[in-house]
């Protein structure tokens, strides 16, 4: 019944969802506290937000060109984009900061962002501060979504530049400009090849999976916060996958063969 | 012929429109931005309609009447438009996020994972560059560990970790940015070849 | 009425994504043909979407115009439409569509051009941000200098595979092409390889989470 | 004191001036070839020894998967490809695994005129359009070419082309010539052609992709070309000038700024100027 070269696959699957159980019930217990190093990035979004306000400049979120992938296997970097838009939203709705959201190309994610923004204000309880006209829209593929945004960079300015998500060909001219302009950067994505712009174009960074941690930190929801300890018991299970891995080749055992189950 | 050069002529003032931003932000860059934004949505908004002509309208006519979900689906989009019924656009949403869901988990489980591990076992045993190899992946994915904060063996750990990540990012960025010379040559040898050599021969 | 709001979408996102894992992991006939289906209609739910794009972009150009009613504003909101009309009826009208000479060459000059252009731009600002960013020293309060690791890190990799691309340090370096070969296949693929790893578990617990109904943006936004 | 707005003014000014000095170099050499130096490596002098040491005559297939947006990087391998195997008089089956490559094959060959090698369609060379091959296509292609195409890219039924009426499988083919643009392809030609049939393969592809082909060298591919420059180093090797020379020039002259600017910024700080 269990398709075959799909065991090894169904085995980290399942302590993968045995570790979501285990902390989700964890999390009703409202003594609970887990530890989690800090992530330096997440204060100076507060920082970047502040001095957006100061400067009487907006604030800017973009999330990749093609940053609104609902059902390919990008679908997480997604949801987690969503996340920081949504804390970052209620904290522009609190400081009285303008947030103007770059949409990606793809159109069927507009429905779920604006669910998000709209959201966030009436959470933050400024629901008239909410403007449909500061999601905007490029049209088709990178080069016009860059474009447009090195646009809205120029002719509104930048305070701070938030972008997380899904990063191809566009980040090396967006961060660079929000730089140039004088704006604050901070950035990540799950995209490894795509990490290097960020790390060396913005003031602080999320490299690669810190996207996933810093999106549970911000949320300050227990339930989102058991995120980074399934991850750790993830990577936990990959060291010993790659010990006994290494032990059972050094005694002969065709490792090849045992990791194609 | 006149068409070639004409084209070559609209194709140079779009590539000066996209570089002159470089310069700053002018009336020519945001009239190329405006035009190229223009195009593509009518690009895109065409090739989708074909599509959902082709794989949707054309099996409804056929009288395969289950594809009238989709389509439907696909326009309980809009309600999002009106603030009374937005919320039925969750339920196409739901839909993407569920197959979205369900294929990154099948696609990342072996691809991103087991056969990352599996490669890196295999290398350890071929020799120095093998070793190499294993000690970057310890040492990197130790850096990313949350619920321990990185002093005493695990911060010298992290720190040669983050070593291998840098020139991970190092030969990234070199790699992209030949490419991006590349590009950049042929942009110019496009302007010589299909605008300036026409327009100095004819 | 709550239900139909939240409960319903998010049963309705797990049942779906569970059922694809089923297909995944077994052999079962039903869900391999659930399977096809989903798959299938997914790009019909998203294309019919494409208009809410035109839409919201019309409508950020005419708040902009009618706030700050100036020329440059003017252009902003007519020129994209006449462009959009431009490309759309082309594509429309001509024998062929977008196969037709006419829209391949309207593609081919504005379309691909821009692109590329694009790419090219990308050339510069990531070369001013490498002259930025690979600093070796910096001076610290004291007038001391401190020397960066990580930055020492990052320039090694990205200026030696730099110049084993440009011929002329081909030449004239002996060794660099092999230098550059190696750190593309060594150290490259092992810090590369943990942030794949590190990046897919990040990317699975949120899969799971969004499964398990619990993930913010899917479960709780109306 | 600079206020933060005049220093970002007085570095954006900097990196404008490094900016225009790049664009001058890259637009120097191609209105003025300079020639400098290419040297030419291991893997390009392969590639063009094993066209070079075919017989006459022997039958070389191309796969050929090109994209229309990545053909600066590539224009120069297939221009120096197609002539040192014309020159060498070998003949060829183009067969096209991408939308655009059956457009970019006949614009090619319409500027490398293969009849001026005295080369006839259909007898020493034919084009098979585009097919989405993908692995399994490739497998498919390798035991059994009619099993994909049935005609040519004018609609001539295989049976009808003098070249085609013998060769239906590997067995007809002495040499494959790979094409492709996404990096892990390669993986399907050393699967579905080296390991099973021992047929010997060059291979065509961007920059990017070359460490990810270069393992399988020389064991199993007998060469390979990578990125522009390896298009370039071809032209120098087989004596076939193209494109490619003028690029490697605006590469090396586009890019000095660059290093200058590093290096400046590098010493700078010890000549006690401030940052």
């Amino acid at each position: 019944m269990i398709k075959t070269g799909t065991y090894l696959d169904l085995l980290l699957f399942l302590v993968m969802v045995a570790t979501t159980y285990y902390y989700f019930s964890k999390t009703k217990d409202p003594e609970w506290k887990p530890f989690i190093r800090h992530i330096p990035a997440l204060d100076a979004i507060k920082e970047g937000v502040g001095k957006s306000v100061e400067e009487n400049k907006p604030v800017h979120f973009a999330m990749g060109a093609s940053g609104g992938q609902l059902y390919s296997t990008l679908v997480s970097m997604t949801l987690t984009a969503l996340a920081f838009l949504r804390y970052l939203a209620i904290m522009c709705a609190e400081y009285g900061a303008r947030l103007i959201v770059h949409m990606p190309y793809q159109t069927e994610s507009i429905p779920i962002i604006e669910g998000t923004v709209r959201e966030a204000y009436a959470f933050a309880g400024k629901p008239e501060l909410y403007r449909r006209e500061d999601l905007r829209y490029y049209g088709y593929g990178s080069l016009t979504w860059t474009q447009g945004v090195t646009a809205s960079y120029a002719e509104e300015d930048v305070g701070l530049n938030l972008s997380v998500g899904i990063f191809y060909s566009d980040c090396p001219i967006s961060l660079e400009m929000a730089h140039i302009m004088g704006g604050m950067n901070i950035g990540g994505t799950g995209r490894w090849i795509m990490v290097y712009a960020f790390a060396m174009m913005c003031d602080y960074v999320f490299l690669g999976e810190e996207i996933y941690a810093a999106a549970a930190q911000i949320s300050k929801d227990p339930i989102m916060l058991t995120g980074i300890l399934i991850e750790e018991v993830g990577k936990f299970f990959t060291y010993i996958m790659l010990f006994l891995g290494l032990v059972l080749n050094a005694v002969g055992v065709n490792v090849d063969v045992l990791f194609s189950l | 012929m006149a068409a070639d050069l004409i084209g070559g002529f609209i194709g140079t003032l779009f590539v000066i429109s996209v570089m002159s931003m470089l310069w700053r932000d002018n009336l020519f860059f945001r009239f190329g931005q405006a035009a190229i934004m223009g195009a593509t949505i009518a690009h895109y908004i065409f090739m989708n309609f074909q599509s959902v002509y082709k794989n949707g309208i054309i099996p409804l006519m056929a009288g395969n009447v289950m594809f009238v979900i989709p389509i439907l689906l696909g326009l309980l989009m809009y309600t999002r438009l009106s603030k009374d019924i937005a919320w039925l656009a969750k339920y196409p949403t739901s839909v993407l996020v569920g197959v979205g869901t369900g294929v990154m988990i099948t696609g990342t489980l072996r691809g991103q994972i087991i056969d990352q591990v599996k490669q890196t076992v295999l290398d350890a045993f071929t020799g120095i560059n093998g070793i190499i190899i294993l000690v970057g992946v310890v040492t990197a994915l130790s850096f990313f560990l949350f619920t321990k904060e990185h002093t005493g063996a695990l911060g010298t750990c992290v720190k040669i970790g983050r070593v291998f990540l840098m020139i991970s990012l190092g030969a990234n960025f070199s790699g992209e940015l030949i490419w991006y010379l590349t590009q950049m040559i042929g942009r110019l040898m496009y302007i010589l070849n299909e605008f300036v050599w026409p327009l100095l021969g004819a | 009425m709550s239900a139909i709001r939240r409960e319903i979408p998010s049963a309705i996102l797990s049942l779906i994504g569970i059922a694809l894992l089923l297909a995944f992991f077994t052999t079962l006939g039903f869900f391999q043909e659930l399977h096809g289906i989903l798959t299938s209609w997914v790009p019909i739910i998203s294309g019919c979407s494409v208009g809410l794009g035109f839409l919201y972009m019309t409508y950020a150009q005419w708040m902009n115009y009618q706030r700050n009613k100036n020329l440059n504003n003017l252009i902003y909101l007519i020129v994209p439409l006449v462009f959009f009309a431009i490309f759309f009826g082309t594509a429309l009208f001509s024998p062929g569509n977008t196969n037709s000479e006419a829209y391949q060459w309207l593609y081919y000059h504005i379309y691909k051009n821009v692109g590329g252009t694009v790419y090219a731009v990308m050339f510069f600002t990531l070369a001013s941000s490498a002259i930025r960013t690979m600093r070796l020293f910096t001076r610290d309060p004291t007038g001391g200098f401190r020397f960066r690791l990580e930055a020492a890190a990052l320039m090694f990799g990205g200026l030696i595979y730099t110049m084993r691309q440009i011929p002329l340090f081909q030449v004239y370096i002996p060794g660099i092409v092999e230098l550059g070969e190696w750190i593309m296949l060594v150290p490259n693929v092992g810090g590369g390889r943990a942030a794949v790893i590190a990046a897919a578990l990040g990317a699975i617990t949120v899969g799971i989470r969004t499964l398990w109904g619990k993930e913010r943006a899917t479960a709780e936004v109306e | 004191m600079a206020t933060a707005r005049e220093r970002l003014a007085k570095a954006r000014r900097f990196y404008q001036i490094i900016w225009a000095l790049c664009l001058i170099g890259m637009f120097i050499p191609l209105v003025y070839p300079l020639g400098l130096p290419v040297k030419v490596s291991e893997p390009v002098k392969d590639y063009y020894e094993a066209i070079a040491n075919l017989p006459e005559g022997s039958v070389i297939a191309v796969s050929f998967g090109a994209s229309a947006a990545l053909l600066d990087e590539q224009e120069a391998q297939f221009l120096a490809t197609w002539k040192t195997i014309f020159q060498y008089g070998h003949k060829v089956i183009f067969y096209c695994s991408t939308q655009d490559a059956p457009i970019i094959i006949q614009n090619e060959l319409a500027e490398v005129n293969p009849e001026k090698y005295g080369y006839v369609y259909g007898e020493d060379y034919v084009i098979l359009p585009y097919s989405p091959l993908g692995e399994a296509g490739q497998a498919a292609f390798a035991k059994s070419i009619r099993s994909i195409y049935s005609a040519d890219i004018e609609g001539t039924p295989l049976d009808n082309i003098p070249l085609m009426k013998d060769i239906d499988s590997y067995k007809g083919i002495d040499l494959l010539i790979y094409e492709y643009t996404s990096c892990t392809d390669v993986e399907w030609v050393i699967r579905q052609w080296v390991v099973p049939y021992k047929t010997k393969v060059l291979i065509m592809t961007l920059g990017c992709c070359g460490p990810m082909a270069a393992p399988y060298y020389p064991t199993q591919i007998q060469g390979f070309l990578s990125g522009s420059g390896a298009g370039t180093e071809l032209e120098v090797v087989s004596g076939n000038p193209g494109p490619g020379a003028a690029m490697s020039d605006a590469k090396n002259l586009g890019m000095l700024p660059f290093f200058i600017a590093i290096i400046w910024t590098n010493i700078k700080p010890f000549l006690g100027r401030e940052d």
